[in-house]
């Protein structure tokens, strides 16, 4: 029988959805019984005693979790999250409970062998519990002792050829969508760009060099399967500057009603039948369709590839050819400042590899953040205290009306003494000749 | 228990060291599909809830099986997943930017005898164990956080939650009845780690009291200027403090009516736990999204100021999720995000429709921002 | 001959558009001829020195005002802004050029008998320039010496029962639309709302006793043709409760183009015939509007009464029966915050006199914006500081939807301690015992 | 001249004071046709640009002929149209709140009497004494300010501006070809006495170059704490200074990068004037208006940082805006106010169709508002 009495944790074994109590229940026995004779390299009731401290939490309303200690791997500034339990004499099994974040492969495609490889590896060093995945993208391995990192990080080095992801001042473990791998919309090679900036930049990925953390994430297409605009201090997002492709036979087809809107995904409501005025073209935010006659005709000049047309007919309407993607800087999560979505500040840039310019745009924009960040302050929260105009002079990109949604309604101008005829040096004396006091 | 060592040596840490190696290379891991067709894709389809075909120019088609999970997993269930993936998809898978498992498979009859077989798994506890669904105008997976499970900052559980909310949208995890995409989240602080902020429904653990000063340790623990200067609102001041013992030593106080109870103190400074029963709990975030689709990405608003933690389950929070998603989903056109939903008929109305109370935290009052929040025109509805 | 050479002022006598050049030079020339034998108080030729310094001006590409002196009359803290010219020996006629500022009429109605009497008045103690009106809404005499002001105050009101505006920080002369005088879209009489806090609160208007200046204007409807959301710190504008009245037969002659679209104001060009569907139902802003065969539809619970199809249809459609007013507050300039419109306090309160119920809102706001407002901090400022729930809480009114565009985003909320079970104060040590450090 | 005293004893200024008493009454200046019908009106009609009839419930009419006119009046003009309210409107006139004069007639054949009189009044320099127009989708009169007439610290003539603009536009004063209303404002600083901040069309006159100190008498004239608590940018501090004498003073400096050049200090303060020929000019503002129909009330955006000051007559401002105009006359529906357009069409549209350049001027970078100014979409058109 169970080391500590959850009976607040067992009413959540029921109901259909898939219960992470029942799943590490399961796990303790295996634990316990070990058939496959594992030497466990941490307490074996690791995940009874994650069990017990949970109900406890459960019941106090409280984390009993003690604020992270400063653990981690010789000559990495990231990848472990250091965790004590406040409570080690009754759960002894968590008294140490670290987590390790480990960098998932692009697009999180896996072989068998090699998740049972990271499996074994937990199962012998580790609690055996996992996040699949982390927030930010990383495999977590949620719990281990101090003394386990080292052997941990050694092993899957030299074994599994696999590295720790970020955590602290660096940059974060970058991550993408899953693009062209499978998804028609992909404008650019999502994995290939995340893995080769990853490679690129292990150094600032594992060392603290940064004011904080610095995040990146791969959007193939503005449906942004990854979230990255809303969470990544530079997102990239894919994008087209020609026409959007058009199959008008298809799109007789989807009029015709022989093809399902939206490739069946309203296909759990009876929502009458296909209407390719009200459905797309009224609902097109730049009103930049139209039909004529039978042929669907797209001014494209005006189109925003907002997706919306493309989504509702994949298999009449394409994206363009001429491919590249939008950088929009600065989002993040509220502390301190309040939220951040990413602004746009580069329209269009190429995304073929080595990627080049891209790079170049990162490093300048990283050079002005190390110079000017405050500590604990992210790149957008600099952006607003210094203003888009230094981003833009540190980037060296020109001021164009893409940069902004509309110009500022404050005329609050901050001319510059060399953008002013004269300077701004003048003589009282000349003035008080012809403006008498 | 016998300590085994991997090979690295403490007395050397350096000895044939291998690092900044970065992940295993994306392609080590594509199908044999996936590799072929990469960039050639042409279409796909969703064949049924969690069950998507995709057909790439070459006429190779891929198919997907879509399963819910709980991102905590264990190794026994990640074994698991193994097996089935090595039975129908030759050992090939893939997890989506929301938790969610994705078989992936070169033929149509797999599909459905994959279908059946995880019809039949189910934990001891009787819920499933990968349940199929998660695509379309549906409800997918819950992006979360660890909560209790391990962050030592929360103001609610994250699996906790997340688990009692999708057994009551559990249907629409399975179904496409929703006029779009609804996209749950949960952050289980402010610091909000999940893109909480720009969800349709966001649950937030929120802490409503001060910090406690542990004045005794503070000094010893915590860089007092740093955890002065991590306060949003400059509630915090140095201040020499008596002990019991009538010792002073150094410390800090806190204006309490500054306070909004971010937690970023207590970020800086293991002396200022702000965790407490009565303090802590639900705020709910509604109309957020992040696609550029149609309208511009959106940040979620502050709907319901507070929800008590109602441990284990949660009913109040999730009967007014519940409430909210029938009322959108009664009321939304076709394609209409939850926030543009709200947009279109107005929040005066939304509150109406959701039945959900108006109280003066809803109104934003953090910095010059709030002004345009407000309503600067005549136009409003009764 | 002119007493100054004016070239560069001469340029502007030439185009159709009035010329405020020609029309100074005219009275110039009458005062120097003075047929009407006035016993000039100030000097004759002080048009024509008016004309000069102006001139120079647009030599020097600069004001040749000093900055504001402060004269005024006995009693009264507002109602003349001091002005004084910085080349007096120049322009001996202009070494005082004070204005005051008289308070309007209702509406800006005149008769002809009075604006003459004011004519006389101004042509023999003043310049006879004048504003009609000043950007607030007065009658401003624009240039007399400091002898004058207490003459032309004393005649004013024991001659003319006329009385100063405002100006310092006092409430500003209140200005309204024609309203319900000759407009059929007027929801409550604004000149007599206006006239009546106007004589009300004479000593707020004379006396400065606030932070800063304060503003109120009258809008009989939506469409605001005095501006007042722009720039009142109170804005009062019509509406109402009930449902647009509709006359079909005459939407059907609308329909059958028997009667021009919004009446006739797009006679300049031609649009194509009139279509209802195009023009006012896909125009209205709820989409609470459609036809049902040939009636036209209002669902009027979603309606937000912005006008637009009243406006486009004025014989058929109607304002409703249930009026009122709301109240609208904190509109301003950029200085110093940046401009602020008003916003929404009182969705709807009824304007019948003695209006009691809109003076204590007033009142509620006043005592709130006296007690916390800063030296030279308007309404819409203190509100922005303070946060627009300490307005509420001064006003005694409750929170309701109608009072935000959206919710907050940030999750930063303020509670109070009363608010919260248990209260802010805790014991570490009880909190030790269950969570060691 | 002879002082002439109205009766006021300067040694008894109480002695039968009258004060308080306000503004003279609205109805006694009400015409009949209104006193009669307030409250009553049916529906009006334009029957041509400038002329309206207001039908009442009773089947009255009144007539309404309105006239432009510089709002800058001698009581010659006054008096002058004076007599042509006697001669047809029985002595009934009112003024808008556009400085427009609006004659009250009560029959449709003295309309025709006084639109002939009133297109033959011109000044002797040629221009019409009281134009017809000003309603509808036309442009009316220019709402505006001082300027160099009356103020101390505009950075541009108001008057003048105005007359150059009005020439330039007079034909649309005239006519109703436009999609909807075009208001165009004018404030000659940035205290914009007036509302241009919500205008379609806003000239604001703005300073370029930080105060001038006049330390030999700043300490003299000014509250030194009042001027430093005036900068809204913090950008003025106290200093002591050394006269050319080898006196030193109380005075102040300025941080001349953080100016932002509002005079707000000025107005605090004589000793600080910013006035300055080559830094003075004009900013542009578009895109705003005040009424409630169809969208809310907006702000004017700045598009045109800075034109210098070309007197008499402003001709890069004029054909600026001439150009403008054209821009929204050729491209917005019928309705649409010029903000509303320029919205529809984005605002990297606006620019290439009025032929404007961009510049970083325009980007906002005033206070953490700024920030949603930008653009937070992959939404954009090339
Ligand atoms: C593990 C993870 C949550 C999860 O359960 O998945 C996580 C966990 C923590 N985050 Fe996070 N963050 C995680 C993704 C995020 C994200 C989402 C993302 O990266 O896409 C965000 C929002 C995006 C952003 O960066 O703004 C996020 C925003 C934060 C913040 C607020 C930062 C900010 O600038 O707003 C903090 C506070 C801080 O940095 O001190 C924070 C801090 C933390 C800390 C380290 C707690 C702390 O105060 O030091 C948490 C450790 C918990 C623990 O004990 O395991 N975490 N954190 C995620 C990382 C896993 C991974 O590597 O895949
Ligand atoms: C698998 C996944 C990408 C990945 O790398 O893992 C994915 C895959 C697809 N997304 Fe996505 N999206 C995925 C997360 C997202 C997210 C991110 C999120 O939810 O956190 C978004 C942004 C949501 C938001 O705006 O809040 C997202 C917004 C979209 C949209 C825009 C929907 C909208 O109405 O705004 C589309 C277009 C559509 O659905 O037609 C889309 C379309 C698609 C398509 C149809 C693309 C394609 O042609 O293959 C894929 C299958 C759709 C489906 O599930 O029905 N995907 N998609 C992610 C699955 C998550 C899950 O398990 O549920
Ligand atoms: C005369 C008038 C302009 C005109 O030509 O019509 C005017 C003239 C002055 N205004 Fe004004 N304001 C005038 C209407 C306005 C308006 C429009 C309105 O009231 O509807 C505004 C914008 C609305 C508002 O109140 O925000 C306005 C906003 C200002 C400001 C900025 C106040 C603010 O809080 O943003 C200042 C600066 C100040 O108060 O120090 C100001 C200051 C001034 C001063 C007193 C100059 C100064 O710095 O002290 C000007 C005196 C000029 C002179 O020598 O004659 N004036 N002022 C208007 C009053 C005439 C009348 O009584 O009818
Ligand atoms: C006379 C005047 C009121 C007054 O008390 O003096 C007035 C009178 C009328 N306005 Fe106005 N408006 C007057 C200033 C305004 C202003 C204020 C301003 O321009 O500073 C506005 C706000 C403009 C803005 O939004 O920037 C204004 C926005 C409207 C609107 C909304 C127009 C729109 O498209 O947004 C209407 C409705 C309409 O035109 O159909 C309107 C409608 C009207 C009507 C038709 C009302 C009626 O039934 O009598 C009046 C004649 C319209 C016309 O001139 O064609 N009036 N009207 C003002 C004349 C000013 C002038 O001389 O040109
Ligand atoms: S973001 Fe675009 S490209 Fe990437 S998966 Fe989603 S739809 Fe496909
Ligand atoms: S992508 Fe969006 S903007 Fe472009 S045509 Fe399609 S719906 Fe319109
Ligand atoms: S949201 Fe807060 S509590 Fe939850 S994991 Fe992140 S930091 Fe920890
Ligand atoms: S919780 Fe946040 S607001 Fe409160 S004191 Fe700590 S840092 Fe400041
Ligand atoms: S604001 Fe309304 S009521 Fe007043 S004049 Fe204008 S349209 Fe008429
Ligand atoms: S007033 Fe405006 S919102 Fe109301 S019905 Fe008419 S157009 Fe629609
Ligand atoms: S806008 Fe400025 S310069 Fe012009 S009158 Fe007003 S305060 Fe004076
Ligand atoms: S002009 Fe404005 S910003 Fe510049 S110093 Fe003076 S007050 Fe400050």
């Amino acid at each position: 029988m169970a080391k500590h009495e959850t009976p607040l944790l067992d009413q959540l074994e029921s109901g259909p959805w898939p219960s992470f109590v029942s799943d590490m229940k399961q796990q303790a026995e295996v634990r316990a019984k070990n058939e496959a004779n594992t030497e466990f390299q941490i307490p074996t009731d690791v995940v009874e005693d994650l069990l017990g401290v949970l109900e406890l939490s459960y019941k106090h309303g409280r984390t009993h979790w003690k604020h992270g200690g400063i653990v981690g791997v010789f000559g990495y500034g990231g990848g472990v999250i250091g965790r004590y339990c406040d409570q080690p004499e009754q759960f002894p099994g968590v008294a140490h409970f670290h987590t390790m974040r480990v960098n998932q492969p692009g697009g999180k495609f896996y072989k068998t062998d090699y998740l049972r490889e990271l499996c074994d590896l937990w199962d012998f060093r580790g609690s055996g519990i996992t996040n699949m995945h982390g927030s930010t993208g990383d495999i977590v391995f949620l719990g281990t002792t101090t003394p386990q990192l080292e052997e941990i990080f050694y092993e899957l080095t030299h074994k599994y050829n696999q590295d720790l992801g970020g955590s602290g001042s660096n940059l974060r473990t970058p991550a993408d969508c899953v693009g062209q791998a499978r998804c028609e919309y992909a404008c650019y090679d999502t994995q290939d760009l995340c893995y080769t900036l990853t490679q690129e930049y292990q150094d600032e990925l594992h060392r603290p060099a940064f004011p904080y953390k610095f995040k990146f994430k791969f959007d193939g297409c503005p449906n942004c399967c990854v979230a990255s605009i809303a969470r990544s201090d530079i997102s990239f997002i894919g994008t087209w500057k020609d026409n959007i492709r058009i199959d008008q036979e298809a799109v007789q087809a989807y009029i015709g009603g022989e093809l399902a809107p939206n490739a069946g995904a309203h296909s759990g409501r009876d929502w009458g039948a296909f209407d390719i005025q009200k459905e797309v073209i009224d609902l097109c935010p730049t009103n930049c369709m139209w039909m004529e006659g039978n042929t669907l005709k797209i001014d494209d000049k005006e189109c925003t590839r907002c997706m919306h047309c493309i989504n509702v007919m994949p298999r009449a309407l394409r994206i363009g050819e001429d491919r590249g993607l939008s950088m929009l800087v600065g989002a993040k999560a509220p502390i301190l400042d309040g939220a951040q979505m990413g602004s746009l500040l580069v329209p269009f840039i190429s995304a073929e590899a080595p990627y080049d310019e891209i790079k170049e745009v990162i490093e300048s924009i990283w050079d002005w953040w190390m110079e000017e960040g405050k500590n604990r302050e992210r790149l957008g929260e600099l952006i607003k205290r210094q203003g888009f105009q230094r981003l833009l002079e540190a980037t060296g990109i020109k001021a164009v009306p893409q940069h902004v949604q509309e110009p500022r309604h404050n005329p609050y101008i901050f001319w510059k003494e060399d953008e002013v005829p004269g300077g701004f040096t003048r003589d009282i004396n000349e003035f008080r000749k012809h403006h008498l006091r | 228990m016998a300590f085994i060592s991997s090979g690295y040596d403490p007395n050397e840490p350096m000895k044939d060291r291998i690092s900044d190696i970065g992940p295993r290379k994306y392609d080590e891991f594509y199908p044999p599909l996936v590799a072929k067709n990469k960039g050639k894709w042409l279409y796909h389809e969703i064949l049924q809830p969690g069950v998507l075909v995709h057909v790439a120019e070459s006429g190779d088609e891929l198919f997907t099986v879509r399963c819910g999970g709980a991102r905590l997993m264990s190794t026994a269930h990640i074994r698991e997943i193994c097996d089935i993936a090595e039975k129908y998809c030759d050992g090939y898978l893939r997890f989506t930017t929301r938790n969610n498992v994705e078989f992936l498979l070169d033929s149509k009859d797999k599909v459905d005898a994959l279908l059946k077989d995880l019809e039949g798994r189910k934990f001891d506890g009787g819920s499933y164990k990968l349940p199929v669904g998660g695509t379309g105008s549906g409800i997918s997976n819950i992006v979360h956080t660890q909560g209790w499970i391990h962050c030592h900052t929360p103001a609610t559980d994250a699996s906790g939650t997340v688990k009692a909310t999708m057994d009551v949208l559990f249907d629409d995890f399975k179904n496409h009845r929703m006029p779009a995409h609804l996209r749950v989240s949960m952050a289980c602080c402010l610091n909000m780690c999940g893109a909480v902020h720009c969800s349709d429904i966001a649950i937030l653990g929120y802490h409503r009291k001060p910090p406690m000063l542990d004045h005794e340790y503070l000094d010893k623990m915590c860089e007092i200027p740093l955890a002065i200067a991590a306060c949003p609102t400059a509630a915090i001041r140095p201040s020499k403090v008596e002990l019991a013992d009538g010792k002073t030593v150094n410390s800090v106080a806190v204006k309490e009516e500054r306070c909004m109870f971010c937690g970023n103190c207590y970020t800086m400074c293991p002396s200022m736990p702000l965790a407490d029963a009565e303090g802590d709990g639900i705020v709910l975030m509604v109309g957020g999204k992040v696609s550029n689709r149609i309208s511009a990405p959106k940040f979620s608003k502050v709907v319901v100021a507070f929800i008590p933690n109602e441990m284990p389950r949660w009913p109040t929070m999730t009967d007014t999720i519940k409430r909210i998603v029938e009322a959108y989903s009664a009321g939304a056109n076709k394609y209409e995000r939850l926030g543009e939903w709200a947009e279109r008929i107005g929040w005066e109305r939304f509150f109406e429709k959701c039945e959900l109370e108006f109280t003066h935290h809803l109104i934003d009052d953090f910095r010059d921002p709030a002004y345009y929040t407000w309503r600067q025109t005549s136009q409003f509805k009764f």
